[in-house]
């Protein structure tokens, strides 16, 4: 049963660490505990016989991603949300339309899980059907990657570049020319 | 209990502790060097030749007060340096230092000098040694600080950007050996060529090698690109505000990725444990032996190149390294499809 | 061995809560980072349903998420600076208006 | 292989209107005449390989590709060459490369971007005008049907900084829409009715329903609205308005369009679909009494018409009537022959009264010409070929084919129509031979140095150093080649058709045969002959030729012997003159029944009435109603991105709770 201790672990980790994200007010704390998060995620891929993605999750989105969202934070240096922006006159902002908005999250929740567990063959472990080894091979991973789904990879090159000069461009003080 | 594991055990432990001297080694070796290098003994008092000066300095930062700044974050001041120093040691973990071996007959099977044989090793020290950057950033934007601030926005621009260049000189390697594995890339540098010329990656991919240098003293954070500490500059940078053991944990840490660093090149670029004369059994005294050399290059380097400047850091860093590992990438990736095809 | 259903359930859930910070949280940061968490979520029904399956599809699409969170949080944490520049804010109710 | 027929063309076509402007002119009108010749060459290859194939096989058909898919409907762009597509390919290809020869020298004084323009306009009105015959169903006709209408219309106000040019373009495109209009509706009957469009198709599934005799039934009403599109097309009664003033465009695009071509494709179409039009006896009546009225009609006012052009342009007409009276009579063959005959010698005319029109920088009143015989030897002498062979003197082309035409008329039993046809073929003869007197014999009545202003802006080379070594000058070489080989065509193209009577083997109705096989009506030609009707082709025959020789002669003594007799003519009936000069008024009767109505009720009905009140009111209420509930709706519009995304948030749940219901 070890394995299974492990599954709750990290899933418990990762939405307790996910709903800490949302449950604080300082945005540092945010990011450490997200990064926390995709780490108990990357433990559920490694679980799931994916250790490239479990790698790719934490080299990406840990090392990667992350790391800029603390940059901004620190450069920002906005540690905490300002409460008093907060605009009650409106009439969407009333305490019952945001009664009906919690109402609307768990209605969310209720639906997704049903969603997702009227789906057939569920209740069988996740690897009865076998295929470990093509599942966690790098090599199978990157021949499909690079053939299958090459213009997929292509498209999503461009899309970087294209993200990169936009982030280029909106990052630029106005007015600094040239 | 499996003899087997005791020994694997016994092998983690003597890997930690190794690790753990290293840095000891290293911080007295670093003031030994820079001393000849100036033209002075370094520390003499200490033990012969100022052997023993590395404990005297631990004692001394154990015996300090532990400060905090008002107005620092508690918890991530604390959590910082241990983000870091875990981060080294971890990154550790997935590097072999010597063939399997049966300890002379011993055991049934054989076991890995190392701490784990992972298929996907090399991701895993990239993954990692980039997690390693929280350590630094969080003890800059923690201590409530700007010196310390400037030197944790410094540390995270300049590892994500040297990371870059340092991963694509890494998947030439990889395309080279075809596995992500460290153990087989250093096998599949065993042999020589025509008889004499040992087949190291290094003669197959030099601009690699040198790439992944220049990437690794940046990513340590060390002279000529020390810019998170920047002494002139910064005071100390990120840990300024730190004292005691808390203090001591930063160094150690670098020195433990100057380990770690040095550790991946030898694996990736200097065939490992293989070397001539010695039996494979003691394969890992040619792994020490380039280990130290390439340690004692990194510590050359820092006491004679000058030190850049930042914006010619990231300049250099996007024009000039992240470009030729592209380039030497691209031109391996061909070269490998030309020859097996 | 852990059912398939497991997974989703903890999707769901991680999923809801990403759903949540949007709504709930005032700073634009946390909203990103919520985001973040959603898409996570899907990555992890991708990779469980993957596994399931057998094939290594469920992980490919797992890397264009990826790709496509990087570009987003790019695009987006520029965006966030941009209008921090301009209204030393970020509260997301700050820029109701229109235009500027 | 079909393809390229009239891909040449487009591709002269999009050669001149892309680069032309930046060629010299030898460049341009070289290339648009290549692409001519060339499409002539695939014409002849591709009639040569037809021919090669056994006659009931005879059609060749290329489908380019599927043009409209939706559902059950679907339509090919399909491309067919049969025994009647033979013919007009190869008098559009053939006549046209001499037109676009003769057009090299007859435009050469035009500015370069102009020539270019007008040879871009001539290429794409051939590849239209190849369309329209070698289309495989109606809708690709119809393409090719409005294409050359186009053309027409820009070819005509070619030279559209003249206001009349621009005026009768817009008539022309006016007047055919009407037709065209009536064209879609029959073709839209016909597919309601049929379900298909294509030609054979129809034709096998109409040969199989006995002919609507003593009813008008849908077929009739079918063919009717078919016919309605072809009197606008072939310039028939009471759409034949737009072409006596379609001349406002250069000569060469009259002899081309407004002669040989275009205005064919009615003629063309009633042929295409003979099997329909013989079985609707009561739209063939029509069309054979509309022809032959059409043919009588034109002959009078070509009588009196003074403007060299339009003479020739009312004796198009007065042609192309008689091509529908045959038409009319279920001789198709016959209408096709003279369809092909009157090609040549149409072409010719036009062309040599451009030559004229040339020499004399513009002028086109014949009353100002004369004695131009001396001056203008070739196109004399080719002019005087066409008009005799258009006349119907006895071994020229236009003798046989008018002949049959009134054979058939009279064979078939319509005597009225027969006489009728032979008063117009006499006045064809006689106007014909009045405008080759009045222009070429006699006195000199020009005087062309002295011509400050030529009415026409055609050719405006009027430099002094030009006008004074020659004033007139003969056909340039271009001009002359295209006159001398369409002059030898108006002799021999006839002898194709020559009847038995004469001991001849009509080849052209054989060939033609598979193309009407399924209408019947070509039986009784094919049929043996008997010593009767040899007997009865014989008289008639003799009938033509004197009709021709009495026309010719009643010229020789009004306009050339003695020129008071028409003067006092003219004295003595001055109303029937002016009522002839005058068209009949039909131009006037038509602006004040249709046009003037039309106008008048536009301006006060649609403008005033419906289009301020309602139209605008519509418009302008549903802005007000907009206005006023987006005042409500602008509630919504917060600009707090968490209201946006709240809003998708209650979508999400209500669609995943819809399906999962």
């Amino acid at each position: 049963m070890p394995e299974t201790l492990v599954f709750y672990l990290l899933s418990g980790l990762a939405i307790g660490a996910s709903a800490i994200v949302i449950g604080q007010r300082n945005p540092m704390y945010s990011v450490m505990m997200l990064i926390a998060s995709f780490g108990a995620l990357a433990g559920l891929y490694v679980q799931l016989d994916a250790p490239f993605v479990a790698v790719a999750q934490i080299i990406i989105y840990a090392g990667a991603i992350m790391v800029l969202f603390l940059f901004v934070v620190m450069l920002l240096n906005a540690s905490r949300e300002n409460a008093a922006e907060w605009d009650r006159s409106h009439p969407l902002r009333q305490p019952a339309v945001v009664r009906f908005g919690g109402l609307l999250a768990l209605l969310l929740v209720v639906q997704l899980a049903w969603a997702l567990l009227s789906a057939r063959g569920l209740a069988g472990p996740v690897g009865a059907r076998g295929g470990a080894e093509t599942v966690s091979s790098v090599r199978v991973l990157g021949r499909v990657l690079f053939t299958d789904y090459v213009f997929a990879f292509e498209a999503t090159s461009i899309l970087i570049l294209v993200a990169m000069v936009g982030a280029v461009v909106l990052a630029r003080r106005e007015g600094e020319g040239s | 209990m499996d003899l087997t594991l005791l020994v694997q055990l016994g092998v983690i432990g003597l890997t930690f502790f190794m690790l753990i001297n290293a840095s000891a080694i290293l911080v007295l070796a670093e003031r030994k060097i820079m001393g000849f290098m100036q033209q002075r003994y370094g520390p003499y008092l200490v033990g012969p030749h100022g052997m023993l000066q590395p404990f005297a300095d631990i004692i001394k930062l154990l015996m300090k007060e532990e400060l905090r700044p008002k107005g620092a974050d508690k918890w991530l001041f604390t959590l910082a340096p241990v983000l870091s120093i875990t981060a080294a040691f971890a990154a550790f973990a997935a590097v072999p230092w010597g063939a399997q071996t049966t300890l002379f007959g011993l055991l049934e099977e054989p076991v890995t000098l190392g701490v784990a044989d992972i298929n996907v090793g090399i991701l895993v020290i990239f993954a990692i040694t980039s997690m390693g950057v929280y350590g630094i950033v969080l003890a800059g934007w923690s201590s409530n600080s700007k010196y310390s601030l400037f030197g944790g926005l410094r540390a995270s621009a300049q590892m994500i950007s040297y990371e870059l260049s340092y991963a694509t000189a890494l998947a030439a390697v990889i395309l080279l050996a075809g596995s992500l594995s460290l153990r087989e890339v250093v096998d599949g540098q065993s042999g020589a060529w025509l008889g004499f010329i040992p087949s190291w990656y290094v003669f197959l991919q030099p601009v690699g090698f040198v790439i992944y240098m220049i990437a690794g003293v940046a990513e340590t954070n060390r002279a000529p690109f020390d810019f998170p500490e920047a002494e002139q500059e910064l005071v100390a940078g990120y840990n300024t505000e730190y004292s005691s053991v808390r203090f001591a944990l930063f160094p150690q840490a670098e020195y433990i990725n100057m380990t770690t660093m040095a550790a991946v090149a030898t694996d990736l670029y200097l065939g490992g444990w293989h070397g001539p004369f010695l039996p494979p059994e003691y394969g890992w005294i040619w792994f020490l032996l380039k280990v130290g050399a390439i340690l004692f290059a990194y510590i050359w380097v820092r006491w004679t190149v000058p030190r850049y400047r930042y914006d010619q850091l990231m300049h250099f860093g996007w024009k000039w390294l992240f470009p030729a590992a592209v380039i030497n990438l691209i031109l391996t990736a061909a070269l490998v499809l030309y020859f097996d095809a | 061995m852990i059912p398939l259903s497991h997974y989703l359930i903890v999707s769901a859930v991680l999923f809801t809560i990403g759903t949540a910070g949007v709504f709930l949280r005032r700073n634009f940061i946390t909203i990103l980072l919520s985001i973040e968490i959603m898409l996570n979520a899907v990555n992890l029904t991708f990779v469980a349903f993957g596994r399931q399956q057998g094939g290594v599809d469920g992980q490919i699409i797992v890397f264009f998420v990826m790709a496509v969170a990087a570009a987003e949080a790019a695009v987006g944490l520029a965006i966030v600076i941009g209008l921090y520049r301009h209204r030393e804010s970020l509260n997301p109710d700050a820029f109701a208006s229109l235009k500027w | 292989m079909l393809a390229l027929i009239l891909l040449f063309p487009l591709l002269g076509f999009l050669a001149n209107a892309s680069f032309g402007r930046r060629l010299p002119k030898t460049i341009s009108g070289g290339v648009a005449s290549a692409v001519m010749v060339a499409s002539f060459t695939v014409s002849a290859m591709t009639v040569w390989e037809l021919a090669g194939l056994p006659v009931e096989q005879r059609a060749i058909e290329q489908t380019i590709y599927t043009w409209i898919a939706s559902g059950d409907f679907v339509l090919d762009l399909t491309l067919r060459v049969d025994p009647l597509s033979a013919v007009m390919i190869l008098v559009i290809t053939g006549i046209g490369s001499l037109i676009h020869i003769y057009s090299t020298a007859y435009m050469h004084e035009e500015a370069d971007s102009e020539y270019a323009r007008y040879f871009a306009y001539l290429n794409l009105f051939a590849a239209f005008m190849l369309v329209l015959v070698l289309g495989a169903n109606f809708l690709v006709m119809f393409v090719g049907w409005e294409g050359v209408g186009l053309c027409s219309y820009l070819l005509i106000g070619f030279w559209f900084k003249k206001q009349s040019a621009i005026d009768a373009g817009k008539k022309a495109f006016v007047v055919n829409r009407i037709g065209d209009y009536a064209f879609i509706l029959g073709m839209l009957l016909l597919f309601a009715h049929f379900g298909t469009l294509d030609f054979q198709q129809l034709a096998a599934t109409v040969a199989t329903i006995p002919p609507e005799v003593g009813v008008f039934g849908v077929l009739s009403i079918a063919s009717l609205l078919l016919f309605i599109g072809a009197t606008g097309k072939s310039a028939q009664i009471p759409l034949y308005v737009w072409l006596p003033d379609a001349m406002e465009g250069p000569t060469p695009v009259s002899a081309l369009i407004h002669a040989a071509t275009m205005v064919t494709a009615g003629v063309y179409m009633i042929g295409r679909n003979a099997v329909l039009f013989s079985h609707a006896p009561g739209t063939l009546m029509i069309v054979a009494v509309i022809g032959a009225l059409t043919a009588l009609l034109a002959a009078t006012i070509g009588l009196v018409q003074n403007d060299m052009k339009r003479v020739l342009a009312y004796s198009t007409v007065s042609q192309l009537g008689l091509m529908c009276l045959a038409m009319g009579v279920g001789a198709f063959g016959a209408g096709i022959f003279h369809l092909y005959t009157h090609a040549f010698f149409k072409a010719l005319l036009f062309l040599g009264s451009g030559a004229v029109i040339h020499a004399l920088h513009g002028e086109q009143d014949i009353r100002n010409m004369g004695g131009l015989k001396r001056h203008l030897p070739v196109t004399y002498w080719t002019f005087l070929v066409g008009a005799l062979a258009i006349s119907g003197v006895p071994l020229l082309s236009g003798f046989f084919s008018k002949d049959e035409i009134l054979y058939e008329a009279f064979r078939e039993g319509h005597t009225v129509l027969w006489f009728i046809g032979a008063v117009a073929s006499l006045m064809t003869a006689a106007y014909m031979f009045r405008l080759v007197f009045l222009t070429f014999h006699g006195e000199r009545r020009h005087d062309a140095p002295a011509h400050p202003e030529p009415s026409h802006p055609e050719p405006s080379h009027l430099a002094p150093s030009h006008l004074a070594p020659s004033p007139l000058h003969d056909a340039p070489p271009a001009m002359a080649f295209a006159l001398i080989v369409l002059a030898i065509g108006a002799v021999l193209a006839g002898y194709i058709g020559v009847p038995h009577a004469l001991g001849g083997h009509n080849q052209l109705a054989e060939w033609l045969a598979p193309s009407f096989a399924a209408s019947g009506a070509v039986g009784g030609e094919l049929a043996a002959v008997g010593a009767e009707e040899v007997a009865l082709e014989f008289t008639l025959m003799g009938v033509s030729s004197a009709i021709a020789l009495g026309g010719i002669a009643i010229a020789v003594l009004v306009w050339l012997r003695r020129p008071e007799i028409a003067a006092s003519m003219a004295r003595r009936y001055p109303g029937l003159h002016r009522l002839l000069l005058n068209k009949y008024y039909v131009d006037e009767v038509y602006n004040a029944v249709v046009v003037q109505p039309i106008r008048v009720g536009s301006q006060e009905g649609l403008w005033r009435g419906f289009d301020v009140r309602v139209i605008d009111g519509a418009v302008n209420g549903t802005g007000a109603i907009v206005a006023a509930s987006a005042g409500v709706l602008r509630l919504l519009q917060t600009g707090f991105v968490r209201t946006y995304a709240g809003s998708m948030l209650i979508g999400v749940v209500v669609i995943l709770g819809y399906y999962l219901w």
